[in-house]
């Protein structure tokens, strides 16, 4: 684990690169992280996250920025710019259930080849993909997902990048930190080592690759 | 009584003691409202939390606490956080006793279409493929037409939401179920008549002998 | 969620009833659960956890009491008479990889049909399993694991059953209270509601049945 | 120096800054003895620990923190607990850098056999194929013979742990790799030489031009 700046640790995303992103409808965004991109003029990302958020908030702002080619999440509704770009087909979309999408992401940082999940079965969710039966009953087989950043906000960061995070903005940040080659944090607080007790560690610092200094 | 009170009036009589209940966005929403008194039900935000409360008073808002839509709410006091694929093993795992959710359509063997209209809405499922797979009980909480129209089809002509067939559908006509494989009529509103939800439904209906009227 | 006695929670699982217990080498096993099964003479049982740990701690105090007639699991190299048994046709054992056991223990209580590793490719535990390739590499399909009932040793438990774990007897835990029809909990201390932060449960206590009440 | 000493030396020399390992129970738990002076290491226990620290002085053991074999153990500041499909997912997710582990068998190939010797030895393979599977980097701490035998065979007559190729054998008599998918000699144990080493060998051996000894 490093501290970095946050313009250098933005610097290190190439444009065209795959992210994922934690938060859910904007809760639990790395949002400095998410305006640095934009400041910066990031194009052409795929970004795999639950949702686009709303205009103005987290994802929504890469969306409004039009730096985002290819969406990966599993609900779109609360942000009508995706929906326009989308059905313009000027962003490619898709759509995921949610509880298969996180356990995609898990797959891709647990080592896992995919995981077998009823849901979708019998919907157009399962087109082009393969079923299998376990003791009678059929599943799709969905396949891990990975990317080239995990953009993760959290809580609490110690000095070594164990990370905390607090209610609702858990969400997907724990499982992507697991599902990316490089993983960059934003803390809301940074605290020394020792202050989160280990059991409260919610992702341990040797996931991390880069936490954000604080200026 | 409105209609969406009617529903949500309606849907709150199926809760238990000691339920875990996830309700979705609309009328839904409505159906903590409504909790029986002295009844004690967990209710889960999909997004990370079981114990949710009410909307936090003027300036109390904790932006790290929200429900699905990012809403700010308040949390009960025995609540839990946890992460998404935590959250999505409770519901695909079988250990959310029931869901509510909003529809476009319910068919008349029971299954469910309310995530998309096809190059009109694309919001995208979120979690309702899981919840309607994997939830003990399925409610459907819904208008029983729109623009004149049933929701109540032969067939849904829309994508469905799970091949899995839900549990019971309240309107603000009707409580309809499927458990002979078959819509079946099992209460009517107050002051509507079975022969007014039969012609107001396309699905075919399965009348028993006796339908109540719903005690609200 | 109900509290109970010990005497009556044991009384719930009858001869031959499946149980997964919680613990790794008898850290974090709900002891008292265990010493009330050997005193009631519960016979047949099927056990699934890590290891049957050793004589005189833990599951291995079923072995010694011959309670136990099938086992799954990932190691017993520490309980001689687990191996005894087991070269003796007395009992019957499975033996999973660890990273294995606890994916299948976890997709019995998400609702997966099965999850794809790569651990046992090539060696005899792929022996009469499904072979699923995925992206050119090879993974074994491992199926779902639940039990009749699942016993839990936590740290913490509030009055509603949300539950803490300590340090190094979290392990299996929190992953067995997911997969079984029954769980049964016995924490070392009670607690008010409210003392432990949501932040802080690692087991909802909505999973639990029976919280084991203090004498 | 004994045996398992150098071993457990040598083997030191591969840890690298900030590196997270995994130690099997036997030599392989010595090379934390070994850590080079100023190099920061994260010892993963698979039990559900990164952090774990040296034995703890009389009377300060936590019955609750232990290391896999149920032993107790310290924590270092910065510990951090989990539970045990979190410490596979570390492992078989390509997070542990490096693991350590004993060997009974290893081919000329690469391959290790390391949990039963069937018929007599039934301990189960615990987290071992996983980590043979998972790990970025294994590394086989074992004596050369046994038995006046050598381990290091041209074909495992025992269960394999895993397909998965090893990266590196270190023994009291030599350091092994597979780099080219053969076996090859890259040093010898002090005062130890090349034909020595040929000789106590029964896999076939690729020995480089220059075969340097061991720097402990």
């Amino acid at each position: 684990m490093q501290t970095i700046s946050l313009a250098d640790a933005v610097a290190l995303i190439p444009d065209g690169a795959s992210l994922m992103i934690g938060g859910f409808m904007a809760v639990g965004t790395p949002e400095p992280i998410i305006n640095e991109l934009v400041r910066q003029g990031r194009k052409n990302l795929t970004v795999i996250a639950n949702d686009s958020a709303a205009p103005g908030r987290g994802i929504g702002k890469l969306i409004t920025a039009r730096a985002v080619s290819r969406l990966i999440a599993s609900h779109i509704g609360l942000n009508p710019e995706t929906q326009q770009q989308m059905l313009a087909g000027e962003l490619e979309c898709e759509l995921v259930p949610q509880g298969t999408l996180i356990e995609r992401i898990r797959a891709g940082g647990a080592g896992l080849g995919g995981v077998l999940t009823p849901t979708g079965i019998g919907t157009s969710v399962e087109e082009g993909k393969r079923k299998i039966e376990v003791n009678g009953r059929e599943y799709l087989l969905e396949t891990p997902l990975r990317a080239d950043f995990a953009l993760v906000g959290a809580f609490l960061s110690d000095y070594l990048g164990n990370l905390q995070y607090a209610l609702t903005a858990r969400n997907y940040n724990p499982i992507v930190a697991m599902a990316a080659d490089t993983v960059i944090v934003n803390a809301e607080s940074i605290v020394p080592t020792g202050v989160i007790s280990p059991d409260h560690v919610m992702t341990p610092g040797v996931l991390v690759d880069y936490l954000i200094a604080h200026e | 009584m409105d209609a969406q009170e009617l529903i949500a009036r309606r849907i709150a009589q199926e809760l238990r003691e000691g339920m875990l209940v996830n309700l979705g966005i609309g009328i839904p929403t409505l159906v903590a409202n409504y909790l029986p008194a002295g009844l004690h039900v967990y209710f889960q935000s999909e997004n990370g939390l079981i114990g949710t409360g009410s909307v936090p008073d003027p300036g109390m808002a904790q932006p790290r606490l929200t429900d699905a839509g990012g809403k700010p709410v308040s949390a009960l006091p025995g609540a839990c956080a946890f992460d998404s694929a935590m959250s999505f093993a409770l519901i695909r795992g079988g250990h959310l006793d029931m869901t509510v959710l909003g529809g476009l359509q319910v068919d008349q063997q029971g299954r469910l279409a309310n995530w998309t209209i096809p190059g009109k809405m694309v919001p995208g499922m979120g979690g309702a493929m899981d919840l309607v797979t994997g939830a003990r009980r399925v409610i459907v909480a819904m208008q029983h037409n729109a623009k004149g129209k049933s929701k109540i089809v032969r067939e849904c002509s829309l994508p469905l939401t799970s091949a899995r067939i839900v549990d019971l559908v309240v309107t603000d006509l009707a409580v309809i179920d499927f458990a002979n494989g078959r819509a079946r009529l099992l209460e009517t509103a107050p002051g509507v008549s079975v022969a007014e939800v039969v012609t107001a439904t396309e699905a075919e209906l399965e009348i028993p002998a006796d339908v109540p009227e719903m005690q609200l």
